[in-house]
């Protein structure tokens, strides 16, 4: 390993995924990196965001003491609305994700396989208390879903794999992934690498991913 | 920039295809967006699979589109009406089929192709001539039939306010069937006497989140089909 | 047949059903004769009127050029709303129906059998354009269905039947027969009557019955 | 005359008995009834079956009636928090059951108890672990599993305005499960900021009508469930 090598930080993972979401997209966020994509919107697009817990359009953090503990996000932070907004309940709200109304979601990652099974919500460990949330819903209906992650866990495994080890969220479901190395789609023939972070080669990458991986940079 | 605003119902309406199947909004003439009806006549699509609770009354809105013979199928409760014999005419000839379906039926078909829920089990028409060709399972002992979801490539709808976005307000029992068919349009467009800026609806009284709208056409002065039956009006 | 038997008015008829609707129940009154119920409704009583287009708390109809013909009744006649009233789409309104929420469901009748089959929506005729409404789903799902009818046709034939000829709206269903006649009940042992109109002798409905008829009223 | 009115938490909850199903609306503490399930913690009810989204925080509130032992089960998307053991201890010692289920396959099982719905497809969870015991179904080629409606016994949902006949408002991301689980209960008590008289409320912003609504009580300040947890709060 070169230590010269100096992949994206988080928040520059989730400025360049925030990147490419056209103006005039619904967007549900996973709880956890990609969050941040809130933080990181082109202003110079409308982009209206939907949390699950029933509301579209929301806005930044509240200011100090002026939030409501009942206006919060999936990850239970207290948000605020934008102009435009709607309230609505859960049926409505997973009829908008079931549905196929919302054109992006994106999530976090334990492991994404090269089939585009995504494993996010449980490690399946005895000790573990199993919790899923909307992830499952998210993947079964969400026009695309995009991947955001570092690239390998804190102790250096690879979380981009030939086939999941951990209880799938959904199976085929992953379209791209963001991670502090690269930009890589799941194409019929496994992971391809769009685009590069700055400084990092592709056999840095290649070497980090447990499948093979193709360049499609110079593929149009 | 959200701004799902169109200039007119021509506009609105010219991407409907030969063959579509389109949701109409309304009950009697509570919530039948007439105008754009009207331009759907104008726009000559044909060989259309209309749902809609009814089928029109006079000669006007959806009995004038029925009448130009545009209308190959109509998924329907309720294709009576005491002032129109558009339908029965055109159905007792052999020109247009129909799909009968009981209205509950029909509403929780339309939420369900919304939804994400490709069909659902009920008990409504268990047991009657509305069972042929379903399949029947029992749950807790009571017979129940399987039912299919329904979209659309089209729904056209009617409100009272709608916001840039394509938040929507209804009036009174003109709501009914359009907030579902609002989810299952692949197209929905949404005719609205008032139209105004995102941030003007208070997000707890919308009725339909703009996610489900593609196109708003401000029609400032809707006309009411009992106004124009009343007055033998026909279009065009 | 005795000239001198005179049994109710479609309106007494209306007010004999009104009177066992208990004060708080939510019903629903199908088109035509049920219809008149709520202009009888006993003034002592708080009774919510639900119409399958989309509203809890129907009222009276408006004065003259003071209606909306957006604010109509399943019959599309416009009507008024009371307070407490509540707007809902028709997926909602039919979850109240289908769900066993509305305590009662009044509704006309083509022709009802021992059994308590109903036939209510179509003459089974070649020349008739099918239609149905919301009949089946108010069958299917209210607590308690009460039908309202003159007990015969006009030509005289009864509708009162050992089973139906006409396409039935839903199997064993109905509940209690409101005619000019009698109050009759649908039991385990077929028709029962529990109150005779005042002036018509038990022998005078049983005649125009076409099913074995018992005669209840004494039984407590 | 409709009055739905009870004068206190603790008549609302008294005909809950012994193993019950028990509905508690909220996600997380937006729409946690925290009044009627302290309420229920004196009652004493115990083996009940809880559907709830979460399995609530700290030591108050669902934490604490599951800490009281009274939960026998509970049906849940998401039984875990960052600032509350009770549920793991408990799960991990094999005193309480749970059933999990994907969070809109538990909203839509809830919506389809009280629409009348037995059974629905859904294709959420398909080709995963939560398929287990499921029927799988395929519909235009889409793996899809077979899914059970919810009902409850009672249903216990916050709200901010309720008149007489319980006609509700909620606040804000707090309607979550509510207008749902008002839906599926036999018996659905509504604690409400504030209480109107009927006529008060416009028709056209009801978002839960009265008729699912069984009993409302006033509780005009509302805990906070993170303010009690911040504060190291216990109940009883």
């Amino acid at each position: 390993m070169k230590p010269d090598v100096n992949g994206l930080t988080t928040h520059q993972i989730a400025r360049r995924a925030a990147q490419d979401i056209p103006d005039g997209s619904y967007v549900n966020l996973g709880i956890g990196l990609p969050e941040l994509i809130a933080l990181s919107l082109p202003s110079d697009r409308e982009i209206v965001l939907h949390i699950e817990n029933g509301l579209l359009g929301m806005g930044p953090s509240p200011r100090q003491g002026e939030g409501d503990p009942e206006l919060i996000n999936a990850g239970k932070k207290q948000v605020t609305t934008r102009p435009g907004a709607a309230y609505f309940h859960q049926a409505d709200s997973f009829a908008m994700i079931r549905g196929g109304h919302l054109d992006l979601s994106v999530l976090g990652a334990l492991e994404v396989a090269a089939n585009g099974d995504l494993a996010n919500w449980s490690t399946g460990g005895e000790d573990a208390v199993p919790a899923v949330g909307g992830a499952m819903d998210l993947v079964s209906g969400v026009k695309a879903v995009h991947v955001l992650t570092r690239h390998c866990t804190r102790n250096g495994t690879p979380k981009l794999v030939e086939r999941c080890s951990y209880p799938l969220t959904g199976a085929g479901v992953v379209d791209r992934i963001y991670t502090d190395l690269a930009v890589i789609d799941i194409t019929a023939n496994g992971f391809e690498v769009v685009e590069l972070s700055p400084g990092v080669p592709f056999d840095h990458v290649a070497a980090r991913t447990a499948a093979p991986l193709r360049d499609g940079r110079f593929s149009g | 920039m959200i701004d799902k605003r169109v200039g007119s119902p021509r506009e609105a309406v010219a991407g409907i295809c030969d063959g579509d199947t389109v949701m109409i909004g309304g009950f009697g003439e509570a919530g039948s967006p007439i105008e754009l009806i009207h331009a759907l006549i104008d726009h000559g699509a044909a060989n259309l699979t209309v749902i809609s609770n009814n089928s029109g009354s006079g000669e006007i809105g959806l009995a004038a589109l029925i009448r130009a013979g545009r209308v190959a199928k109509i998924v329907c409760s309720f294709p009576r009406s005491s002032n129109s014999t558009v339908f029965p005419d055109l159905f007792h000839a052999g020109r247009i089929q129909l799909e009968l379906a009981p209205q509950g039926t029909l509403a929780e078909r339309i939420r369900a192709g919304g939804a994400g829920i490709p069909a659902f089990y009920t008990p409504t028409a268990a047991g009657t001539d509305l069972e042929a060709g379903k399949e029947r399972r029992e749950f807790d002992g009571r017979p129940c039939l399987l039912e299919h979801a329904l979209v659309a490539d089209w729904s056209l709808i009617k409100a009272r306010t709608a916001d840039f976005h394509g938040n929507l307000l209804y009036n009174k029992t003109a709501r009914n069937f359009s907030p579902l068919m609002a989810m299952a349009g692949r197209n929905t467009v949404v005719q609205a006497s008032s139209v105004v800026k995102p941030g003007n609806l208070d997000p707890e009284t919308v009725v339909t989140p703009g996610i489900f709208v593609d196109q708003v056409v401000h029609v400032p002065n809707p006309q009411h089909e009992s106004e124009l039956v009343a007055r033998g009006a026909r279009y065009p």
